[in-house]
């Protein structure tokens, strides 16, 4: 494993681009590792793009800015334009199959396009989506414990939605399975 | 885009106003903001005094207000619009000038400009979007929001006695001498706003007359800090604001 | 600065602002009046969360003039009381927190500033230092400003700055910024019940027969005894300049260029040393933790043995000129920063030594 | 019946649903694709349009435009009213 | 200095509250402030709560207040006393709190702290003392000026279309649901003094019950600022303060 | 800094208050707005009597706060507006005049400086220097900052204020004191007419067909955008420092101490001199006009021949931080000061002059 | 007719005329003398005091202190009324 | 004459300190030397003391601010007490007689009690009694022109006030006379 793993999460607001990077976050902090989340906040809060920094090191972490980055989970077709150029070469670019018109072009990298929607609606829960990309996401770069993982889930969601954590589990195994499968975007 | 009037018989009976700029909207879906600045930009339209007009911003949701409206505009800070709109009218008293302000801006933060701005009954228009909300800075408690609303400095509710009363400042205000014409109006149907646009139209006219400052409040909708979709919004508006805030006249200038 | 060992709760992920609020509850706080505003608002909402299950007194204020005279009134009243809010909030606390500094009230101020000036964005900034520092308010006075740079410390300097503004009945800043309210860390909380109050007799709790009464003010209409209170204060600020100084040395023992940064722009700097030290350039840093009291005397120090000073800020250059006093012309000192939000990455930050470096060799030349 | 007509600019609108509500003929209803902004946006669906404006009058992103069969000579004008 | 009871058959009937200082009050001769000190300190004497009472002090000509009563106090900023009082009582909830203001102080610079106090419904005794201008800073108007009225920054009579109308702020806080009790007196006969302290005592008493904010304004008398004599200035206030200020109260506990 | 010759009145004896508010109707000034505080009432009492038997607008305001914002509003309407008040009045401004700077707006801020901190005293202070110069509120930003001596210059900067604000679209101060607000000396009165109006492409007066709208803000919400505002500022900045230092040298030619002070305390020093002179002690003086551009380089040139520098202020020590960063270690900076509101003596200068010339000559000893 | 007096603090008096204005009785006059604060201060100038404490009520100094004849059984107390 | 006088001016508030001060101010102006006037103002204004510092100078005035006096005009006790100490040897120092319990002491300065009020109630004008003690003073330090001293009490006197120039000025004269008759106190 690398000394440090530094994500970019990114999308619309409201696809939950942000509980993707605090799971990982807190399922890093369960394994002690170092570990930072760093929202880009602002009016666009209400729509518009959000999207979230996480690093994952085993060593003390510096600079919580980071301007290059060795994974992205991409959502949409801005956050694409903005962040494929700052992948790090050999990184790891994951996106939302029907949520771009352009693919990524970068040959340097691996990308892959998982239809979590599609599989979402599947399950009856197209809010989950997320959870496919990020079962993916670990399937791919499995920076940590399935368990821990779990663990954190349950950190993030509210209380009130605590029902919601089999379907959350079952969508993490479903991205999963998709990465079996999927060799190469 | 279109043409006026259609090949096939058709013709054009509503369409956007010119004075509104092509930039896209930056409110949420089903914002209220967006349907005031329309309705303010056709009265500018209507009454063809965009080059006379001078607009001014808060901070708050709409404090992009410029970006849409195609007048000369001022972004006020925090709560201060009636400070502003009061230095640009006395510089300029014959042109029209406006403040758009919320209810965190106007009615917390702004008390002092706000009531003082309406007692020297400044030749202005005072637009008032009540959303009991801090919509901007993500749905914190406004002085407006209703006793026992959850907001997001309020999360086991609106506790009167504690945090303050729902501030009906436009009633207030419509007992100050300096007050002209005072209304509150809403964006829920097609008829309120129909209203709405005839308060700012009066508005408007009346400001040539100096004889003071004309004031509406809207009672709007926040879909986001209230969490509900735009639809939900303008029922619970119905439901629950216009018991606290009726709609209506409050004072009519008397000529 | 004293440093006491506290007991301390097991590992939470939290933002900066959480954190912080946490962090103030534990250490006892009695109230808290606040405005809303991006990007602290979290600040008052867990408040108003936690406080009403737990102990305190919470506010919502009308607006930031309002909350930093509700602090004179409770801190007045001898409670352990804080506001917080961002920049253009914290301009308009300037003509109350001189108030407080002059009647001498112990209270807590959070800066999580923001890019100015003006309305200017919500991103992080170091732009309001000179008015943390050298008092935005009117009149002679300081504040005790803490500069966390790990959410650890958003929670920790809590504690410092309320035990130093209580020791010196001094009112107490930590200057924090966007990105370290918003951002989430490992921390691990100072637990309950180990922050004892004190009990001031110059409180304001109602007169009873066995002694004068108490008066909080600021008003000495006689000049000479203005001069008085600015004499007492001068000399609290001297003691606080002897005794509270604090600053973190990074790589120092054999750097040949100092860094100087704080805050946010001394993680910064920290990556930067690391790319620097990849290269061969030897680097160090020193942080000054406290920006008042001001660690002079280390960087006095450093001006004997580095060749050059590189001050980094969010700023167009603000703590440059307290670093420049203090090396007071023995070696040269440059700025880098970034401004209105922005903020350096390690990378530029190197570019800017290394082109130093250049300039001073083809100087020699 | 006066027979009229709509159209909904399909990128500005964010398909909050408050024209929908608005309209007495329950002439408009979602599309099944999104735009580039990610919303569902409003079309007209049915063909029972008479022309009334309530949908734009609401609509907070002024996308609509609202067309109706030419009366005897009403001027034109670009107002709600 | 004099025996309660006296040789010659005669007893004390009225002296100086034990709870106001022997500094010599910096007043100008015939002030209204003093009366109001002096009231104030009677109550507390009587209720015997110096222990239990904190005032706040404005920036004003009553910013000295407390070198005069003996009691614990503080000194707000101008405009202020509202929010310092709040943060008092917030912290202290079982004291007795109030604060002391001029029209200034209150009614202009303050107007925003004064209305959210009274909109929260502090449980606090607000003291404010409307002389129709600014004592200290030299005779300036200020909002309760009256029409016409000549003060330092209104040299030719207040021009009320300019300079905004008298503000009846007093009206406007009744209107607040957390104001519990409010009422106009005044200083300018003995029997109004008495008024005056009841309507103090009973805010005192009512503060135990945490219902919401007592406020009392006491019309009062600027000699200096009003250039008469103080003995014109007791006449000038009936004939010209009263018709605009009328006394007695505007809203009464309902129990 | 330029200089014109203006056309003059005959000499009357005014106070420096009255005789800057007369000044600014001469100048042309479209409005006033301010709030009423000591010691410096007496301008907004001259504007009401004056303005309505002449021209402009004045509007006595319900703060200092809306003062400042009505200030903004007018500027941005292209108005030559001014606002004054003193120094608490002046920190609850300090939102606002962030806000000015950053949307570049011209326009004069008068601080009659009081004894601080807090409410201090009424007497004459320096003791807002940092607030000035520094800038009280958040961010970046700086005043263009005129510290008058006397009677006449209180009366002349404001149409030198006037003249930089509007052509570098920056907010002007003149940072004044009670006594030369207070005191009355001979003016003779720049006379009106003189001082034409610009007109602004940039101001909020209506949008014309024919040209794009006028925006006023300060809102940069990407913050690439903000630091790009910051960038143009700093120009704007680097440029005034460039041209617009204005200072004063006093029996400098032979002087081997120099002793720097701005404002009222320069005129202490003047005094000083003299008695200094005739013991022999070869005093001169550099009298900092512009605070804002700081005269860093002639001081600097000073630092080659001065055996030390003091600087004499009425605060605890604030230009002293710039004289030093001028001096740059060159030759030892003293401070010599009185606060609150006092005034150091002619005489008590001359005691410090004579103890550092005493304990220099032994430490070489 | 009940018989009072009234002492009065001469030299925190400043002469204000307020307790003259108020006093049924007539009973108050200025000064000849001025104190050391530059003011004529108010006297009792006849014998007819009732003891009725509207001077003191109304006077800001809080400098007079008024006397009655002890009537059967009333108590004491500092205040006005 | 000196090269500056440095004159004090204190009593209480209304009884015409300050503006006996700008008579010789404007006076002094009016005869082109340099002159400065500097009140002490403070909450005192509204009774109280009051007082103001007059320099008169050929040359140009650096301080306007002095701790040491060539002249002193004195109305009550207070400010006797506090400028007799400042008062620079061979001064002169003038009071109101009536005004003062405890006399100037030192011997090293000229005293003068002016008896101004009761000779103010002769001319049925109590207010004109600083007027009286002004043309005391310039009749003992001739440092300004009558004439111009007529001129400036016109400037100072607001025009509603004007009708009374000539008891002014009367008093003035009254002053002076007195002075002739009065070689030491
Ligand atoms: C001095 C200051 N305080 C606080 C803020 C943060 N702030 C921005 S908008 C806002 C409130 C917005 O609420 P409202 O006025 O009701 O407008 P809305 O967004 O609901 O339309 C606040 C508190 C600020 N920008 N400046
Ligand atoms: C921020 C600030 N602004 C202005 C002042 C100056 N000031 C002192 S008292 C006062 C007004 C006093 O008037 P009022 O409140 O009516 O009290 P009064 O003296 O009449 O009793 C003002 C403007 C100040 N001290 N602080
Ligand atoms: S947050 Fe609320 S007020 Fe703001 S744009 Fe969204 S819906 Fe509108
Ligand atoms: S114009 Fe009227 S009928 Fe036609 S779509 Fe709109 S609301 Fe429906
Ligand atoms: S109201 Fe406007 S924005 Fe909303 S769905 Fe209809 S067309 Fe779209
Ligand atoms: S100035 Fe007016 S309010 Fe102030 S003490 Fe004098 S009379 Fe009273
Ligand atoms: S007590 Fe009554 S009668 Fe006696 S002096 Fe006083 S007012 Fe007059
Ligand atoms: S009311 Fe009081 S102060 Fe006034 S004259 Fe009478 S005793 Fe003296
Ligand atoms: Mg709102
Ligand atoms: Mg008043």
């Amino acid at each position: 494993m690398l000394k440090a793993n530094e994500i970019i999460f990114a999308g619309f607001g409201g696809q939950g681009v942000l509980s993707m990077g605090q799971i990982i976050a807190y399922a890093a902090m369960i394994e002690k590792k170092e570990v930072s989340w760093m929202p880009s906040y602002g009016p666009e809060m209400r729509g518009g793009t959000a999207n979230c920094t996480v690093i994952v090191s085993n060593e003390k972490i510096n600079s919580p800015i980071v301007s290059r980055f060795d994974s992205a989970i991409i959502l949409n077709q801005p956050s694409l334009d903005k962040f494929e150029p700052a992948m790090k070469p050999g990184g790891i670019l994951i996106y939302e199959k029907t949520c771009l018109v352009n693919l990524p072009t970068r040959t340097d990298i691996e990308c892959y396009g998982v239809p979590a929607i599609e599989e979402a609606v599947k399950l009856n829960k197209k809010q989950v989506a997320n959870m496919i990309i990020l079962g993916f996401f670990l399937a791919k770069r499995p920076l940590l414990e399935h368990e821990n993982v779990l663990k954190a889930l349950k950190k993030v969601l509210p209380e009130r939605h605590h029902h919601m954590i089999p379907v959350n589990e079952q969508a993490l195994e479903v991205g999963r399975k998709l990465a079996g499968e999927m060799v190469l975007a | 885009m279109e043409n006026e009037i259609q090949d096939n018989g058709l013709e054009i009976v509503y369409k956007k106003p010119s004075t509104l700029t092509d930039t896209p909207l930056h409110y949420c879906p089903g914002c209220g903001h967006s349907v005031v600045h329309r309705v303010l930009m056709e009265v500018v339209d209507e009454l063809g005094i965009q080059d006379k007009t001078i607009g001014v911003a808060p901070v708050g949701c709409s404090v992009f207000a410029y970006n849409y409206m195609n007048i000369d505009m001022q972004e006020a800070a925090h709560g201060r619009a009636g400070a502003v709109a009061t230095g640009i009218k006395r510089v300029l008293p014959d042109k029209y000038v406006f403040s758009y302000q919320g209810d965190g801006d106007l009615a917390a933060i702004g008390t002092a400009e706000t009531i003082h701005t309406v007692n020297r009954g400044e030749n202005i228009l005072m637009v008032f979007i009540n959303n009991a909300i801090y919509g901007m800075t993500g749905g914190q408690m406004a002085p407006t929001s209703l006793e026992g609303m959850k907001t997001a400095t309020s999360p086991y509710g609106r506790d009167v006695k504690l945090m303050g009363y729902p501030l009906k400042i436009t009633e207030l205000l419509a007992q100050l001498p300096g007050a002209l014409y005072v209304t509150r109006q809403s964006v829920h149907t097609p008829n309120a706003v129909r209203k709405l646009k005839k308060a700012v139209k009066a508005s408007f006219e009346y400001q040539k007359l100096n004889e003071g400052t004309c004031f509406i409040e809207v009672v709007s909708n926040c879909p986001s800090g209230w969490k509900q979709t735009p639809v939900q919004t303008m029922k619970w508006i119905e439901e629950n604001m216009f018991p606290k805030y009726p709609l209506g006249d409050i004072k009519v200038p008397k000529f | 600065m004293e440093k006491i060992n506290y007991k301390r709760s097991e590992p939470r992920l939290m933002k900066g602002n959480e954190a912080l609020a946490e962090s103030a509850i534990r250490a006892d706080l009695d109230a808290y009046f606040g405005y809303p505003i991006t990007p602290q608002s979290e600040i008052l909402e867990y408040f108003e969360e936690q406080i009403p299950i737990r102990h305190g007194k919470v506010l919502q204020a009308e607006s930031e003039v309002a909350s930093i005279n509700m602090v004179y009134g409770a801190a007045g009243a001898g409670a352990r009381v804080m506001t917080s809010s961002s920049s253009p909030g914290v301009s308009l606390m300037q003509e109350g927190i001189s108030y407080i500094a002059s009647a001498q009230l112990p209270c807590l101020v959070v800066n999580v500033v923001r890019g100015g000036p003006g309305l200017g964005t919500i991103q992080p900034s170091q732009g309001d230092y000179f008015q943390a520092v050298k008092g935005g308010g009117h009149g002679d006075y300081h504040l005790i400003v803490l500069a966390p740079a790990t959410v650890q410390e958003m929670a920790d300097f809590v504690f410092d700055a309320f035990r130093l503004a209580e020791e010196y009945r001094c009112p107490a800043m930590i200057l924090s910024d966007g990105a370290l309210g918003q951002m989430m860390e490992k921390v691990e909380l100072i637990e309950e019940g180990q922050f004892p109050k004190r009990n001031f007799s110059w409180a304001t709790t109602g007169k009873p027969a066995t002694r004068e009464r108490n008066i909080i003010t600021s008003l000495f209409i006689e000049p000479e005894k203005m001069e008085g209170i600015n004499y007492d204060l001068q000399a609290k600020y001297a003691k606080i300049q002897k005794n509270e100084v604090r600053y973190e040395l990074v790589e120092t023992d054999d750097a040949d260029i100092i860094l100087v940064a704080f805050g946010l722009s001394a993680r910064i700097c920290q990556k930067t040393i690391e790319l620097a030290r990849e290269k061969g350039i030897k680097l160090g840093l020193i942080r000054p933790i406290t920006l008042y009291p001001f660690p002079t005397n280390i960087i006095k120090e450093f001006a004997d043995k580095a060749k050059f000073f590189l001050v980094v800020e969010m700023n167009a250059g603000q703590m440059v000129e307290d670093v420049a006093l203090a090396v007071n012309g023995k070696k040269p000192v440059y700025y880098k920063g970034r401004m209105g939000g922005m903020i350096p990455t390690p990378e530029e930050v190197l570019v800017e030594v290394e082109n130093i470096i250049a300039k001073q060799s083809e100087e020699k030349r | 019946m006066i027979r009229g007509k709509v159209t909904i600019n399909s990128s500005t609108c964010k398909g909050c649903e408050l024209c929908i509500a608005a309209c007495p003929q329950e002439s408009l209803a979602l599309s099944k694709q999104i735009n580039l902004a990610g919303y569902r946006y409003a079309e007209l669906a049915k063909d029972n349009c008479t022309g009334c404006i309530n949908c734009a009058l609401v609509c907070p992103e002024a996308a609509i435009t609202v067309y109706r069969q030419q009366k005897a000579k009403k001027s034109v004008t670009t107002i709600g009213e």
